[in-house]
């Protein structure tokens, strides 16, 4: 808000001192990185061809809204959620039941039962489904804090997966769901990639928006207070439990949201894309954008998408190492911010 | 010859638990005076100030700057402590006294000037500059909660080899503070403030140091207390020579026990002299008023 | 107790045998005590009396382990932190504990604002907002400090500014747990300023102090200490003269 | 005895003490039903329980005195798995060689420079005043550069294991021999000179040490205990430059501990993940250690293995508490948990306590990753598996408590095996957690919280 | 196709060539739970792409083989396959090796008329997953009526099963348990994990304890099915152990080492008698230095060979339904069986499995895998 009339005194004093100037050029960080990371994803779009650029911007905004969403619960709150991986699963299984037409009559498979429902229709129901089950275990989780509430978060993330993975009458278990169905509205439907990617970005943009009135309000500034001190919080009459449910709940909805679209445009899912890594890889994308900051979030999801699929065209690089290399690199990148940028990319906060 | 300590407080009904060749010295010269006989209200600082020390500085800070990221907390800030000195650090909330002592033991991102011990350049990390014979008592009670009363003060010299010093030690930090010696077995993180702060200064004590830097050693104490910290303050610097630089809000109290005060405002040195003077020249409301000056117009 | 009490009792405050323990520590052993409405009262007692537990009691930042809490005449048993305010009472940390990573200006805002959930959500800083917290911001000389953040700022300031925090909230009651500690001689004046504004406002208020100069000057009635019980209250100067008051706290 | 921290309100403790009996009706209901899966389940969960005892011992230690999760702890677990099997290939299945210079040269640069900082912080700090520091410098930099290149050696040669340690393990135990040797003499005979003791304590020791370094030469099948000491010692090598060339700039920065927490998540992402790319992803068996064959007893089977493993636990716990309760470094260690900087306002280098307390934990991980390897397997993603049940031991019996460590790490591992007992096996990850979740909600502080 | 040149990314050998090589696309699981399947294979097609191209190409033009790693997930499986058909424009691509990934990129290469060509998915959902998807790698169906069959006939009536939670594991299972149910055992403890642990011994003690006739182990790693082995001795446990493919593969039987002893598997196995076939692991283990799962290997190796018949005869990379049509059209003979070809949903008939038995330890050799064959399945 402020940031404009900060850096003058800077500026002012950078004439006689020359480490102030360095300041200077540091600060401007921010701009640098949206440059080229910008610069980046233009680049690549261009020269990979606008078939493989869409797919890529779909799987962005899959992860941007991701990543935006538990950027309300990690960078405004403070609770360093690794869990968020099962919400978006709960989205995306939702969908996939209740869309699914698939015929599984074949004696090997298991066969669960088919609702046909178009995707709007089962959407919805998927968000909803998230956001109970969020206030089931945010209610729990309200009690912990800081470290604890990592861990429990992971547990959470663990026992999606194993739910996914072994309520073999709902999910199907490892065999996953087919024939997700495409998003129609009226007659027209979503199914080439094109109009898929505008479908996703208008749902960014939504969560997007939602996030910054959120955050903007008065309501955003409790949630900041909370991350500060909690007790404190509460002397002055806020009913932190409430704030800290409310904005899990709201972020896992969107997360839902976000699943939902993954299944509907991968159209088949099994839990092996809800796993652990992804949840640790989403937290990292957060805080390799910068916690507290909307933008940083969809900075850092460009980033790691980039980043994986860059990869595939590093020469020299063995096929089999590029998702390992990926993580080797952002490895790296996370340890180097926190050494000399702890705030992201773009954020203000620091953990 | 072993300078002298401030341990030598003790009351004599002790004894020495080692041959240690000053232990006798010491225990005459308590004889001669007598716990009670240090007893000294504020008549005393009068004798400092007429006869002001004099001669080089044992510890000395040259244009130092210091710099938390934008905020530019000291600004070429130059002082000096002599030996067997007390000197006070005042200045209003922020002024950056905290700094001064900060700068001092290497925990203060200094960006420039330095930073002299009898005429050296002190330039090593923390832990070497309490060997040279400096202790700090941070501001705010920091110790060791999870260790017990009589651990904590044992950290105060965790280097020292020879227990029944150690020992010796302890017993007169316990002299001084007979709370510490009631709770020796229980963990810090039970004590009151007050307690606490007792602790932290009976630590700063252990390490017997040359010079001592108390960060607002009264903070939080109930009167009697600061009574009594101040008297402490007072009896190891006349008696035993000890130099001392305190940092000190309680005006009234410190006045009368130091040699004298450098004031700070807003980074800067405005100030320095005996108590005298700075109760006749009034500095201290000055640099409050003009505090005020300069906060009208915002400082873009 | 000469004041005009407009509610059913003349105590803002009021704790009915209040009791705390830490293991085999009775921090606050029994207590009953009143706080006089729109009057400033002091507790003072030696290190470790239990002062700052009672603080801690009262504003539910420690559970009860007996007793009562009567807040203008509603008795409560269990006091949760988020109703204080409701009850009309805040208070200050004696290790000041502020919104460390947001701005000064927003630590004040923070209490300014909407309780309910929903209403906050569509709510945005409003004028009035914005003039009572360069109000505050003012009265305790932090405006030029507004942007920092509070995390940046030294002990006193911290301190400063978590009073102008608890001014922010409009209440009856405060709490302040050693707001004098540590601050500078002027500092001091201005403390005591706005805590005479407020008596005058006909707020009530308890501070902890040490300081005896400024409990003489400020408070209108004196609770003493020792190891959680109450000593003796009352005027502070007769309070002070008394001997047991001088054996245990203020020494000779 | 159990303390238990102080819950709100008396509902709450009542619950939970239903919830408690519950659960101990259900398991003796059990044990009475099936005596002999109930042994079963007990010797697995020894030898599950042993492995997390010790993964919480390490993490509790580091976690106490630093106070964030180190997440590279992970990383030591599989490195010390990984590294046997590195040294140890050609005796494990697959047979091919995976001897990679570049790991090996990282390893070694690794060492050297761990070596070149302690020798600065211990020997260069006491000499410096009287020495030329030139000399100083490079008499460090020479016997680092040594040391490394005697690592490279070490991790290229792994056929020759026995005969390149032989030296360094004479000369280990010939100074342990001796300094017991003295420590005894002085307390035998009180107030004699100090130099004959001296003399016969070294005299003892080069015998004892050269003996053993004779017989460990000429034991080929010591190969695969030392590469377990090999790979213990180089992952803690790693876990000291980790804290020193990282952790040490972010803590005099940080403002909150969750920064280190992440970056050490980015060391556990990077090493996992060049773990696989080197290893591969696929699971390994490490070679066949001693005591592979099991046991059958009151009506169970255990392997000698697991016996041992629980005694190793043991060991480390009893090692950690006497260090930590009875030395002046364990003192110092517990100073540095509760406040760094005055730590060093008194005269502690913190820096380097710091670094020992980190090379202590990664030895106890990497204890643990290679014993449990030898157990089931070893595979990249071990580590973070591994490191989650560390950490929820130590949770679970309370963070800075090492008695709290051992119990919580058997209990856990008991409670993954009796949980399943009415239920599928592959819900096992889902009741320890929600068993987790549950104790936490009750015991927010764990079963024996600190001080 | 002796020198020992192991190039990860195919490039043409060094005969320069006027023509631009054909362009076919490869998804394996390079990483991922299907790690081992995926390597294997493709290191098989690299082996069979090279002797293609030392040996001149197809009528001089050479093959070039863009490969790419679908992880074993359906969601990697799509970034793949777009990628290979989005930026380099192939039209038939070889895989993938496992069959959810294989699931997932199968709707699109049905929408947009791309062949997809397996040798190691084994779902039986594959068959029905459309026109322009085949595989010479049998379904699960048959494997699993094979081995309930051959319970049945050694006299097992009570068994319990362990199965990895994996879609091809699970599928394993369920067709094996409904025959053996179906000829009138009973399923007495069944246990599943997950694919990461190494520990099995939790869920054995439980399956142990309600004292069934065998041992059912359904695995899609070789290490687990191997490690089950080895722990199901240790914990006791002396009853025979059936299982399919993977727990005979060489990896899993060194690991289980002689606990292995005795374990009976049924699974699709090389002829020895096959030529094709023993040149094959003989040039694949000349080059890579180890052999793990024969015939998943030769069925790899093989599917290159088709597609360069195939290439042979329509002549066009970019024609996939020329390409498709002359799938349904050929019948083949290779290293993994004689005149084999593809029924209308893309199903390899023609090639059937044997039972087999694992040797101890002392009598296990690279030659005969470490396993003797008992011969065809039975039927009751
Ligand atoms: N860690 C820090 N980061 C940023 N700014 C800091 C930090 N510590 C102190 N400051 C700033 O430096 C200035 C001097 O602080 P210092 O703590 O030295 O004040 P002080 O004189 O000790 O005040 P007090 O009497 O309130 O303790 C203050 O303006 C404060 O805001
Ligand atoms: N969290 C705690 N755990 C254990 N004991 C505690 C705790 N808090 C306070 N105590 C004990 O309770 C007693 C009263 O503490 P309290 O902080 O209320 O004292 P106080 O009157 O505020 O003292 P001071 O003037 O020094 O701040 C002390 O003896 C202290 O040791
Ligand atoms: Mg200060
Ligand atoms: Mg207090």
């Amino acid at each position: 808000m402020f940031t404009g009339s900060r850096r003058l005194p800077g500026l002012k004093r950078s004439v006689r001192d020359p480490g102030a100037f360095i300041r200077l050029a540091r600060s401007n960080l921010e701009l640098w990185a949206n440059l080229v990371i910008i610069a980046w994803a233009v680049t690549f779009a261009i020269l990979q061809g606008t078939g493989f650029a869409i797919t890529l911007g779909t799987v962005f905004a899959i992860w941007a809204i991701l990543a935006v969403s538990l950027n309300l619960v990690v960078g405004f709150t403070g609770l360093l959620s690794v869990g968020h991986i099962g919400f978006f699963g709960i989205g995306a299984y939702t969908v996939a039941v209740l869309t699914s037409n698939a015929s599984y009559e074949q004696l090997r498979t298991e066969a669960i039962p088919t609702f046909g429902w178009p995707f709007f229709a089962a959407l919805p129901v998927g968000v909803v489904l998230a956001g109970l089950t969020a206030v089931a275990v945010g209610v729990v989780f309200n009690r912990f804090r800081d470290d604890i509430f990592v861990l429990v978060s992971f547990g959470f993330a663990i026992i999606c997966f194993n739910v996914f993975l072994n309520a073999r009458a709902v999910t199907r278990g490892a065999f996953g769901i087919h024939e997700v169905a495409k998003p129609q509205i009226g007659g027209w439907v979503f199914d080439d990639e094109l109009s898929f990617l505008a479908l996703a970005v208008v749902f960014l943009l939504v969560v997007v928006l939602l996030s910054w009135f959120i955050v903007t309000s008065s309501f955003g500034r409790v949630l900041t207070a909370i991350r500060e001190d909690e007790r404190a919080t509460e002397v002055f009459g806020y009913q932190v439990t409430h704030y800290k449910l409310t904005v899990w709940v709201l972020s896992a909805m969107m997360a839902a949201a976000a699943g939902g679209l993954f299944a509907s445009w991968t159209t088949f899912i099994d839990p092996n894309s809800f796993v652990l890594l992804e949840s640790i890889l989403l937290v990292s994308i957060v805080i390799l954008g910068g916690l507290a900051t909307i933008w940083g979030s969809l900075l850092g999801a460009m980033t790691f998408v980039l980043l994986e699929e860059g990869m595939r065209f590093v020469p020299g690089l063995p096929d089999q190492y590029v998702g390992q290399a990926r993580q080797v690199v952002l490895g790296v990148l996370l340890v180097l911010l926190m050494l000399f940028r702890p705030q992201g990319l773009l954020g203000r906060y620091r953990l | 010859m072993r300078r002298r300590s401030w341990l030598s407080l003790r009351s004599s009904k002790r004894t020495w638990e080692s041959s240690d060749p000053a232990g006798p010295i010491v225990n005459d010269m308590e004889e001669q005076n007598g716990p009670s006989a240090i007893t000294r209200e504020n008549g005393s600082s009068a004798d400092a100030e007429s006869e002001p020390l004099d001669g080089p500085f044992i510890l000395e800070m040259v244009n130092v700057s210091v710099r938390y990221g934008a905020v530019s907390a000291l600004e070429d800030a130059s002082l000096g402590v002599r030996k067997g000195e007390v000197v006070a650090v005042m200045g209003p909330n922020g002024a950056g006294k905290s700094t001064v002592l900060k700068g001092l033991m290497g925990l203060a991102p200094v960006v420039s000037g330095q930073v002299y011990w009898r005429g050296e350049r002190l330039t090593s990390a923390t832990h070497e500059i309490v060997k040279h014979g400096i202790a700090f008592v941070p501001q705010g009670r920091r110790l060791f909660t999870h260790l017990t009363i009589e651990e904590n003060l044992e950290m105060g010299c965790p280097y020292l080899r020879d227990r029944a010093e150690v020992r010796r030690r302890m017993d007169s930090v316990m002299e001084l503070f007979p709370v510490l010696h009631q709770k020796r077995r229980d963990l810090a993180s039970q004590m009151s403030g007050g307690q606490q702060q007792m602790l932290a200064l009976g630590r700063g004590l252990m390490a017997d140091p040359e010079l001592l830097l108390l960060d607002e050693p009264t903070l939080g104490l109930a009167p009697n207390i600061v009574k009594e910290v101040f008297h402490t303050i007072a009896v190891i610097s006349d008696r035993l020579g000890t130099t001392i630089m305190v940092v000190e809000h309680n005006i009234k109290g410190v006045l009368d026990i130091v040699d004298r005060a450098y004031i700070l405002d807003t980074g800067r040195i405005v100030f320095e002299g005996t108590p005298t003077a700075v109760r006749e020249t009034n500095i201290l409301a000055e640099v409050f008023l003009g505090k005020v000056q300069q906060a009208g117009p915002d400082e873009q | 107790m000469s004041s005009a009490a407009e509610g059913p009792t003349p105590y803002a405050l009021e704790t009915v045998d209040v009791r705390k323990h830490f293991g085999g520590v009775h921090a606050v052993d029994g207590l009953s005590i009143g706080i006089p409405r729109g009057e400033i009262t002091c507790v003072v007692g030696p290190n470790g009396s239990g002062k700052s537990t009672l603080i801690n009691l009262l504003s539910g930042m420690l559970p009860l382990d007996g007793g009562l809490v009567v807040v203008d005449g509603v008795r409560l048993r269990v006091v949760k932190p988020h109703e204080t305010p409701g009850l009309g009472v805040t208070r200050t940390f004696q290790d000041v504990r502020l919104f460390d990573q947001i701005t000064v200006w927003d630590n004040i805002m923070v209490v300014l604002t909407e309780r309910r959930l929903l209403p906050s959500l569509f709510e945005r800083p409003r004028p009035g907002q914005r003039e009572r917290t360069e109000q505050i911001l003012r009265n305790v000389g932090m405006w030029e400090k507004r942007r920092s953040l509070a995390m940046d700022l030294s002990y006193g300031q911290r301190k400063l500014l978590e009073i102008g925090r608890a001014m922010a909230l409009n209440v009856n009651t405060y709490l302040f747990d050693e707001p004098f500690a540590g601050l500078f001689p002027q500092m001091l004046e201005r403390v005591k300023e706005i805590m005479r504004q407020m008596r005058s406002e006909g707020r009530t208020i308890l501070f902890i102090s040490h300081n005896m100069d400024i409990v003489r000057e400020l408070s209108d009635h004196l609770i003493v200490m020792d190891s959680g019980r109450l000593l003796t209250e009352g005027d502070a100067e007769e309070v002070l003269a008394q001997p047991e008051v001088i054996e245990a706290y203020l020494g000779v | 005895m159990l303390r238990f921290a102080a819950y709100r309100e008396g509902q709450g403790r009542i619950l939970a003490a239903a919830l408690t009996t519950a659960a101990a009706a259900y398991v003796v209901w059990k044990i009475a039903e099936s005596p002999d899966q109930a042994v079963q389940f007990a010797f697995n969960g020894l030898s599950v329980g042993a492995v997390y005892a010790l993964l919480a011992l390490g993490f509790t230690l580091v976690y106490s005195t630093v106070w964030f999760f180190d997440l590279y702890y992970g990383a030591a677990a599989a490195m010390g798995a990984y590294g046997v099997f590195y040294l140890r290939t050609s005796e494990t299945v697959g047979g091919n060689h995976v001897n990679n210079p570049y790991v090996s040269a990282v390893f070694a640069l690794v060492v050297a420079g761990v070596i070149a900082w302690a020798l600065h912080e211990s020997l260069f700090r006491r000499l410096e005043r009287r020495s030329n520091p030139t000399t100083l410098r490079a008499a460090s930099g020479l016997l680092a550069a040594t040391a490394g290149i005697y690592t490279g050696f070490v991790l290229t040669n792994p056929d020759h294991l026995h005969m390149l340690l032989s030296p360094a393990a004479g000369v280990t135990v010939a100074v342990a021999v001796g300094g017991v040797v003295y420590g005894v003499l002085q307390r035998l005979f009180v107030g004699t000179a100090a130099a004959p003791l001296l003399i016969i304590s070294a005299i003892a020791g080069c015998v004892v040490g050269a003996y053993c370094g004779l017989l460990v030469a000429g034991a080929p099948g010591s190969r695969l205990y030392l590469s377990w000491i090999v790979s213990c010692l180089v992952a803690g090598a790693v876990g000291v430059a980790l804290y020193r060339g990282l952790y040490v700039y972010m803590r005099q920065r940080a403002r909150s501990p969750l920064i280190m927490l992440v970056a050490s998540l980015g060391v556990l992402l990077a090493i996992t993940a060049a773990t696989a790319i080197v290893f591969e992803s696929a699971p390994r068996p490490l070679p066949r250690a001693f005591g592979s064959d099991s046991w059958a007893l009151w009506g169970g089977n255990i392997k000698g293995f697991n016996v041992f493993t629980v005694g190793v636990a043991i060991a480390g716990f009893a090692g950690l508490l006497l260090l930590l309760k009875k030395t002046a470094l364990g003192r110092t260690i517990r100073a540095i948990g509760d406040d760094e900087e005055v730590a060093k306002v008194v005269g502690i280098n913190t820096t380097v306590v710091i670094a020992i307390v980190f090379f202590i934990g990664a030895v106890f991980a990497a204890a643990a990753g290679l014993l449990s390897g030898h157990d089931t397997a070893i595979q990249p993603r071990m580590g973070l598996l591994l490191m989650l049940k560390g950490w929820i031991a130590s949770v679970v019996g309370g963070i800075g408590n090492l008695y709290g460590a051992v119990v919580g790490g058997f209990a856990l591992g008991m409670v993954e095996q009796f949980g399943i007992w009415d239920l599928a096996g592959e819900w096992k990850d889902v009741i320890s957690f929600l068993i987790l979740i549950l104790f936490l909600s009750f015991w927010p502080r764990g079963l024996l919280p600190r001080g | 196709a002796d020198e020992p040149t192991p190039t990860p990314t195919a490039a043409p050998t060094a005969t320069p060539t006027p023509v631009p090589p054909f362009k076919i696309g490869v998804m394996e699981s390079l990483t991922g739970p299907g790690e081992t399947y995926g390597t294997v294979s493709n290191q098989a097609k690299q082996l069979a792409i090279d002797e293609i191209n030392a040996a001149g190409g197809i009528d001089g033009r050479m093959i070039e083989l863009v490969v790419e790693d679908s992880k074993c997930s359906a969601q990697d499986a799509i970034t793949a396959y777009r990628k290979l058909t989005d930026v380099d424009g192939v039209k038939i691509i070889l895989g993938t090796s496992c069959s959810g990934a294989m699931l997932g990129a199968a709707p699109l290469a049905e929408a947009d008329g791309v062949v997809l060509f397996s040798g190691l998915a084994t779902n039986p959902d594959i068959a029905e997953a459309g026109d322009y998807i085949f595989r010479t790698a049998m379904s699960d169906a048959q494997l699993g009526i094979d081995t309930g069959n051959l319970l049945w006939a050694d006299g097992i009536r009570t068994l319990a099963t362990i199965t990895e939670a994996t879609d091809y594991a699970e599928g394993v299972r369920r067709s094996s348990v409904a025959r053996f149910e179906e000829l009138g055992g009973e399923v007495v403890a069944e246990e599943r994990y997950p694919s990461d642990i190494t520990d099995f011994r939790s869920q054995l003690t439980k399956l142990f304890n309600a004292d069934p006739d065998a041992l059912h182990i359904a695995a899609q790693a070789e290490f687990s099915g191997g490690t089950i082995v080895k722990q199901s001795r240790e914990l006791g446990f002396d009853g025979p152990i059936y299982s399919e493919v993977v727990p005979v593969g060489a990896t899993a039987l060194e690991v289980a080492g002689e606990a292995a002893t005795g374990l009976k598997a049924v699974t699709a196995d090389l002829d020895p008698a096959n030529r094709v076939a023993q040149r094959v692991l003989q040039d694949f283990r000349a080059r890579y230095d180890y052999v793990t799962l024969p015939w998943y290997l030769g069925s790899a190796y093989d599917d290159v060979y088709i597609t360069a018949e195939c290439l042979k005869r329509t002549g066009d990379d970019q024609d996939a339904d020329g390409f498709r049509d002359c799938l349904y059209d050929i019948t083949w003979s290779g290293a993994i069986g004689e005149n084999y070809s593809f029924d209308d949903k893309g199903e390899v008939v023609g090639l059937s499995n044997l039972v087999v038995e694992v040797l101890p330890l002392s009598e296990r050799t690279e030659e005969n895998q470490g396993y003797r064959v008992l011969g065809g399945a039975p039927t009751p």
